[in-house]
């Protein structure tokens, strides 16, 4: 824990929010299968417990590297390597790329953080190509990045930018109901994908809830 | 949900286990991480062929691996594509020194996966390339979609670009023969009803007693319509327009038919659907060379079918009848 | 019950009419009265080797006409066997001069059809000889009841048997190396839900989402006992378990293990149990020298699987690798 | 029909049994297959039904032969060639035994019935090597058997007779509820087969009351 500071946040916040997304995923395994189950493959919520299961395995198992940055890759690596399907590689770049961002760096203040949220948006359409609006996890990360980005200008703390993101990803992932899907697996649906939630978005939301209570236990 | 299975989670691991076994003349097994070879890999000078997707397709793709098909399959979880560390293994160890072809179904997360795995495997000096089959027709293709997934045609790909593969083609006279295959082959499929994917413990959707869903893939989402319960004419012919109309095929043209099962319809039914199916090729002055009537590739325990319709020339009749010795196709000398 | 057929009535005609024509290369279909031949019978101077019975089995028996299998299948009514003015021409037409072997499964229907069709078929000069397969450990075998039924190791017997005849065995001899199959050949099958028939239209017995059935048959009967669910492993061992007390193989022999699907089970899964059953014969020493697995004999769409053991002798094993050229099993020159 | 006459039956008789029996079984078609259902293959009522509706195709299909004993002989080799299963060798070989048990008679009195019920009884036996008590269809053809024998030599009418024997029948169908199978496809239920009527004895129940009411009509 960084000692009396919730200014900045360290390795050891990073630990804690794959722990917290593992425990997340874990509980809402079922829900994200129903969610997958009515525009997808039902495998959403099992891919990702599998996925967080091994990294935190991986966390468990011995010392984990020693920078935000270096964990962030450790994470990201395991992910591409056990979740599979759409979000494993999706999920996987984003962590890498916000592992990039982040460098040697080992103190993350709330510029840092709206860096590696938008680097990871960035990796995850670099990857997948979606755009705002086609019912995927990338409307639930740019709103996250956007609300962050204007929190961190606006002087908020670490906690106020990632309470900010998350709240935006939530939301984010609340609107994709509506749509109609455009890539991905739910497109091949057409209009029957609406009315549903996107499993992704609604999984992004967990995993930047978690962020911020990891930050909270931080405190 | 009732299934012939232990753990869930063990389902992959413990059926490729059982299938390196009872197969044992012809792959061998990789367990960590899964994937499966052709006995004698890597063939010197040969070109490999790899491909790989989710699980529950079975016999796709390990039922394919061995002369005259697939060097290599990589399985990942059921109905989820398989990761990079399986892939680039798998493809470095087919290598002969003559490049390696990815064949990919085409969905987002093969796509990406498979992507990655190329990237890495050139890297470490191998030559990929890659081909993406899409062939079912019941998806729009579009630039505002994924684009049409890979489901039966998957198959006829494998077929006859491992044909060429056998015969030495370099790589990038198999990838054009492959790529040749995606162009002239499209499919479309019905559910009567759902499968249930074992970590998920229901059944993928519901259907009244009256209803089928039409247009479904491979991996137990909805198809695009829901319609009411019809006989099998009336069924083939809903799959039949949309392949005609989209392949146009001319009076005199030869193809070949492969009517699948998804795995939990009898033999019995998919031979009433391709005696329809062939009617309506015939009425139209279409020569039926070949067939493939059988369950190649499943959605599980799905009640269902599909149809394939492949153009074909004479260069892809020759690699079709080629020798194939596989788990699941096993012909010529 | 939804079923991709059109007419009940029709679903025998139509599904062998489709059958025939996607695979004209290998076989003749002889509408009425309905039979199946190899597309090059009668051979001249070869044992004939005709089997047949109800439909909805499938492959069996249409699917195993061909070079090194059967010269003739005589498919009866869903589930119901043929009679003998069927039987009677399919004989004759594939008698070469050396006599015809019936190859009969023990069921009361079949085997008094088949004897009817023998006695016509003597009269007409034809030599006819007949094995009755009663494989199937499920039921006691006691002058008390109808006896064993056959189930999956009719397919061995056709295949042995087939290579018999095919490498110019004689009558007898071909008699004699069926029966031989026969003595050493032992089976056992489980439901996890049980088939519709057609004409029936439910199902052909009720099972609860937590129930299975053991000992059951081909044709939806019910089996033996109703067990709560179990895992793969579990129902694997109730399956080998008698099916070993009663083969009595011992540490050492060479056997073939056979894991069939009865039409609605993936193929994953019927990995699995193969996975299992060769653990428990390898835990006692016994050789697993050949292996097959799949929907070889079906009963519909039922979700289920039956394990089949055959103790093998080396002309056995020479048998079945010869030479085979059907629409469900391929291989050799 | 026999003119005034109902101490004998001809060949019109014959022919309406057979019409008869073709309605009654296709009427207790569903009834018959859901009694195959319960302790075998589900296809008992369709059997017959495909059967009786052949033997009333031939009957149709121009004249029928003259003699009660060519007609039963044409419908046991039409019931032979299009039934199928167990049944239809038994049936076929029941009717063909009672035909050879007629040879040329055009007049068929109350012994005559009791005779070729006899025969049928017996070629029923000699065919499928079941006792008494195996839970087939034996077990009313005896009964049925026995009762016409006792009917005619008490100088009953051709109707009593007749009448007799599927009274007796029925009772042996209904008799077969209790037992344990120890012939047919019911055999392999074992001890499970126990509670349920056997389905080829309620067809012969069925036949042989189709028999009754043939004579009736003729009446
Ligand atoms: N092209 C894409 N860009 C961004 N996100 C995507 C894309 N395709 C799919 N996704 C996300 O992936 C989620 C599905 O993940 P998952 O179910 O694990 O993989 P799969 O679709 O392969 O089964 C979707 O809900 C969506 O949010
Ligand atoms: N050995 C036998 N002797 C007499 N009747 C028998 C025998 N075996 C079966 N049956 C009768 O046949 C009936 C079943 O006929 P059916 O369902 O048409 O044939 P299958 O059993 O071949 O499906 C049984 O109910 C029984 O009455
Ligand atoms: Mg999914
Ligand atoms: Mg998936
Ligand atoms: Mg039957
Ligand atoms: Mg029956």
């Amino acid at each position: 824990m960084v000692e009396g500071s919730t200014s900045t946040l360290t390795t050891d916040w990073v630990v804690a929010w794959l722990r917290e997304s593992a425990r997340v995923v874990s509980e809402q395994r079922q829900y994200l299968i129903d969610l997958d189950r009515a525009i997808g493959d039902a495998d959403h919520g099992e891919n990702l417990d599998r996925g967080f299961t091994a990294v935190v395995k991986k966390l468990d198992d011995g010392d984990h590297p020693a920078t935000p940055g270096a964990v962030l890759k450790l994470a990201a690596m395991t992910l591409m390597s056990s979740v599979g399907g759409a979000a494993g590689p999706l999920y996987g770049t984003a962590l890498l790329r916000a592992a990039t961002s982040l460098g040697d760096t080992e103190l993350i203040g709330p510029n840092e953080v709206a860096g590696l949220l938008t680097a990871a948006r960035d990796g995850i359409v670099a990857r997948g190509k979606a755009e705002s609006g086609d019912k995927t996890m990338v409307d639930a990360w740019t709103p996250a990045v956007e609300a962050a980005g204007t929190a961190a200008m606006a002087g908020a703390s670490v906690a106020e930018v990632l309470a900010a993101a998350a709240n935006a990803a939530n939301a984010g992932a609340a609107a994709t109901e509506p749509l109609i899907a455009r890539k991905g697996r739910a497109s091949y649906l057409g209009e029957r994908s609406a009315g549903h939630l996107d499993p992704g978005a609604v999984s992004s939301g967990l995993i930047l809830q978690a962020a911020v209570d990891a930050a909270g236990a931080q405190e | 949900m009732k299934k012939l299975i232990n753990d869930p989670k063990q389902v992959v691991t413990e059926s490729v286990e059982g299938f390196g076994a009872a197969h044992a003349d012809l792959v061998s097994v990789h367990p960590e991480p899964l994937f499966i070879t052709r006995k004698d890999a890597p063939r010197q000078g040969k070109v490999g062929l790899v491909s790989g997707g989710g699980s529950g397709h079975e016999p796709l793709h390990a039922g394919y691996v061995g002369r005259g098909m697939l060097d290599a399959a990589v399985p990942g979880a059921m109905f989820t594509s398989p990761t990079p560390d399986q892939i680039l293994p798998a493809t470095t160890a087919v290598d002969g020194g003559a490049g390696v072809l990815h064949i990919v179904k085409n969905y987002t997360g093969d796509v990406l996966n498979f992507e990655t795995a190329a990237e890495l495997a050139e890297a470490e000096g191998v030559t990929v390339r890659t081909v993406l089959v899409n062939d079912d027709v019941a998806v729009e293709d579009s630039l505002y979609t994924a684009g049409r997934r890979g489901v039966g045609g998957t198959v006829l790909v494998e077929r006859i670009a491992g044909g060429a593969a056998e015969r030495g083609d370099s790589l990038d006279a198999v990838t054009a023969i492959a790529q040749r295959v995606i162009d002239n082959v499209r499919s479309m499929g019905v559910a009567l009803a759902a499968c249930t994917v074992p970590h998920a413990g229901q059944p993928s959707f519901d259907l009244t007693d009256d209803e089928i869903e039409i247009g479904i893939g491979i991996h137990g989402e909805p198809g695009r319509h829901r319609i009411a319960m019809e006989n099998a004419d009336g069924i083939t012919g809903r799959l039949m327009e949309p392949i005609l109309a989209d392949l146009k095929v001319d009076s005199g043209e030869k193809v070949l038919l492969f009517v699948n099962g998804m795995g939990g319809t009898p033999a019995s039914e998919l031979y009433i659907v391709y005696r329809r199916a062939r009617q309506l090729l015939e009425e139209q002055g279409i020569v039926v060379e070949r067939s493939l009537v059988g369950n190649y590739i499943t959605a599980l325990e799905m009640q269902g079918a599909s149809i394939t319709v492949l153009r074909l020339d004479d260069e892809m009749v020759e690699l079709w009848d080629s020798p194939v010795h596989t788990a699941a196709l096993h012909w010529g000398v």
